[in-house]
């Protein structure tokens, strides 16, 4: 198991954990249109969620557009 | 008359920004009232019970969508946020936001001009929310900015401009188009900085958390046109007395017997 | 949403004073411009060799003719006068003006009310133009004018309002309708006089005299509108500091490592 | 003879002259609409003008709407 | 330097009205403090319950007493309460009120004028308490008053100037000293006042309900003279933008290598 | 009442700048009436035919010399002059400069900053000239100036204060005294910086450049005391309508027959 | 007994009651200095106090001077 | 001689010159009281003028009090 934080919550992913799986555990469906991801306050295109993996402790936050300014 | 930012062209000279809106219903109604071309979102947390997508909303009112980064207070936050609404809309344009207080939200005067450096390096079109200081306006100037958008007033206060005299310099002065963003409260604000010679004007509170958002959207869709027009057609000077709008020529003697 | 004055009903809450546009043409393309339904205009000595006749203007452009009694400094005067436009126009609407001082024009209380009573006894209806004394405004509306008609200002000198404060408690008072009349300078004062609660603005040269008059009709047009509909719409209120208009919540910890 | 002022110009009108006469004088057309006439401070109402004789020395007002206000 | 009303002159230009003080003694301390040589008082029903007399104080003070008509709404009322006063305390001055309307406390022009004039001809020096109406100031003057004393704005509003364009008229015009009556909230007020050509300030509420009306008692002191002092001494022009205080020459060339 | 700036106390609340005087005579009789125990001086290249020594003028009049880096316009040419200063005039404090725009003499927010951080390092005592942005004004306090000196406008301009809301601001969260620096054209400017909390005033223009300099003096002198006592007595608050100043009980009843 | 209204009360004076009994019933001591009457909105001087009586049902105004204004 | 810039003034000084030569070339008087010097955009603190030579197109700027602020 890997113990990351998904947008402000720890999560306990399966090992081989990716970005990807983070995306889907926030809650963000299949194509995840309008989302984008940053580990450790680095942006991860999406091309690369499914081939980047999670190591322990790293803080994963999936961001979308909503109201505001 | 249209008006260029960056690459783009726009009719409307009203930026609307999306936030305070009760509901995604009372915010398409408002939109369309206000005839806004371009608007503005920020870039918050995935929430998967949140419902409706504010994306479909501005897409179908045929709205450019404007990322802001509101909520950050370093450079290094700003830049990262741009970069994330660049990855999750696609866009490079970006409402640069540093907060240096979170009472009065005013801007951060280094750091927003660091990050503007920043995005502005990587091909962003950038549209930074700064004080009303001439001088930090040029500098943002001078560090490419597609637009500077000084405030009339701290966000949400509603007290519309609070230094004319500033954002006279800063008209004066700019290069690129000058947008008040920020401290409108009413339609008069508005008419008023379109006046003063500003290309457009950015709101979102006067009209979102007005009683009759969309009223008050219609409202302000005029009073930016007003201002615009009447700034075009050349205002009469302030003159410290009276002059006579009927002739004095032909008037009658009325008075009998005369005096 | 149309506004009674006396007997009649109008849809458009700005009335247009005719003085001071460089010809005819100039005043019918204004007239046309600003969507007002209706119109000052003067009582003057015949001149056989004046060319054009304003009433035919104003009666194409659907406007309904309001002689006013400009020129007259004694209510004796200023009550032939209205009798004479009377006789001359066949209306017994009046804008009624007596003036105290000819380099600031501002009117003379004791005769104004004077004038008013007795052309209310003799059936007109009145629309006085007075000072912004909240005190005479209401012994006008006691005299039973059909409105009252305060300045913000001297006439002509394009300064706006001077006196909000009195304009306030004049409008709070006021059981008939608040006409804003004279000192209009440019588009934002009419908004602002409507988004305090007039129910019309009258203006004749801040369109007449501005470099592009029609431009400045269809402005201030759009000005009127725009304040009446903000004031409907229900303003937000004025904060001594920001709020945010994006939201608190779901802001991202994009800082590595946490400080 | 009969000296009267018309818009503030005397004229010297022929006897009878009546307030009808001093309206022509004053360059106003047969039907005289949008004119109104006061005599010595007084209106004279349309109807009145052929009827009403003029006096020497009586100041006359022929009046129209103008551009004001 | 002294002024002159009627036939008296005085050195403070600062008038004290008397009512609000919590109790005799914060007044005596007050007056003293203000250097104030004139003071109002009301004419009211006799109290046998009273005690101390408002009279010895002001005469310890060596203040001259300036009966007011306050409490009045019409001429007639206005002209008995100022005999009343005449033979109460063997003065022919008096401060003239006239109120229209209680919740404002704005004065009533025409019995406020009609007051003046039957007063003036009975061989009293008549202050009178007017509206900012330039107009009716000039009538005032011309009926003979002694000053025109027009207001800031309402009386114990502590709002200030609301309209410095028509006082700077009535200073322009006047050929008696004009001076600023009702309105004052704090000291800037009454230096502007002075700096704007008022002979002098009278006021009550704002020393005498202030936390300590001593304190400013003394503050209103030293802000009528310094607004005298500075009209006297010829402010500089506003200018549009800066201009250096410290020599252009002689700067040193202190960069190292020079760009 | 003395305040502290540093390590230093003292009685006068108004600094007096020098500059602007058409000569020394001139300037030590100023200088004399206003009270100013501390005075600004600029550093500039030696003039072998200037004669007069402005030190020995400032040192006869008892006043605390205070050099200013007026003219530089980068961070390193203000830390350079404060440090000539401190070698010619052996003192440590200096007023710290640092234009941005030599047509409206606005401070450059980023060199402003680093200049005084680098000088408070260096063991001076920074009295920084800034913009009235309360970021700014919070960013150089944090920098460990020693008072932080906000515009009311730019120097030389007698504008007065031209955003009350951002003074207001900078006082509420200030911990090092706040001086208005530069704006003040008249002595009522100077009294409302006082009113709103400012510690003191300084301001050179609207005195050198008076027609009367010496009795400018004396008002400013007058208007900084009227200010500052006015704010320590606690003014009454603002109403919106009147508040009668004479009692409501014991009116008599004077209108016969009673109506 | 004369009834007449003193500062706003209605007061039963003696017969031959005068201006000069209304001020004492006022609660004036004798020279009455800085006091002044009206009697129905008539001023009355202090030198006909004693020599003026009341009629019946007459308002007596005896004001002095207070705080105000 | 020595070639310097003294106060933006090209100044020819004999060999040897130091900052307090160039001091008094500017037109300072024994003491010097206060004036203050820098060398090439260096403050050069007053007990170093006499030990300090100028080299060649060295650009020396001596500065005093004035009215100013």
């Amino acid at each position: 198991m890997t113990m990351v934080s998904i947008n402000g919550e720890r999560r306990d992913l399966p090992g081989e954990a990716t970005v990807e799986t983070a995306v889907r555990e926030a809650g963000v469906e299949r194509e995840g249109r309008g989302v984008a991801v940053a580990v450790d306050g680095e942006v991860v295109p999406r091309g690369q969620w499914s081939g980047t993996a999670l190591r322990e402790g790293q803080q994963v936050e999936v961001l979308h557009a909503v109201q505001g300014g | 008359m249209a008006f260029e930012i960056g690459d783009r062209s726009f009719d409307s000279r009203l930026i609307l920004g999306t936030g305070g809106f009760r509901n995604l219903e009372l915010m398409a109604r408002a939109v369309e009232a206000s005839g806004a071309e371009m608007a503005t979102v920020a870039m918050r947390r995935v929430d998967p019970s949140a419902r409706g997508s504010i994306l479909e909303v501005l897409d179908d009112a045929g709205c450019f969508v404007l990322p802001n980064t509101a909520g950050c207070f370093t450079a290094r936050d700003a830049v990262t946020t741009a970069r994330l609404a660049r990855e999750a809309l696609g866009t490079d344009w970006v409402k640069l936001e540093v907060i240096g207080d979170d009472r009065t939200l005013l801007p951060e005067p280094g750091d927003l001009l660091e990050a503007a450096e920043t995005l502005v390096a990587d091909g962003f079109t950038v549209l930074p929310y700064t004080s009303d200081d001439p001088i930090l306006a040029r500098r943002l100037e001078d560090a490419g900015c597609a637009a500077v958008m000084p405030l009339g007033s701290p966000i949400g206060s509603g007290m519309g401009i609070n230094n004319p005299y500033n954002l006279r310099l800063i008209v004066e002065q700019a290069r690129v188009p000058v947008i008040l963003d920020a401290g409108v409260g009413t339609a008069s604000d508005a008419t008023l900085a379109m006046e003063m010679g500003c290309s457009g004007v950015l709101l979102a509170s006067a009209v979102s958390r007005a009683e009759d958002p969309a009223a008050m959207a219609r409202a302000m869709r005029l009073a930016v046109e007003a201002g615009f027009e009447a700034r075009r057609a050349g205002r009469i000077p302030r003159r410290l007395h009276g002059e006579a709008s009927s002739p004095a020529e032909g008037v009658a003697e009325l008075t009998w017997p005369p005096s």
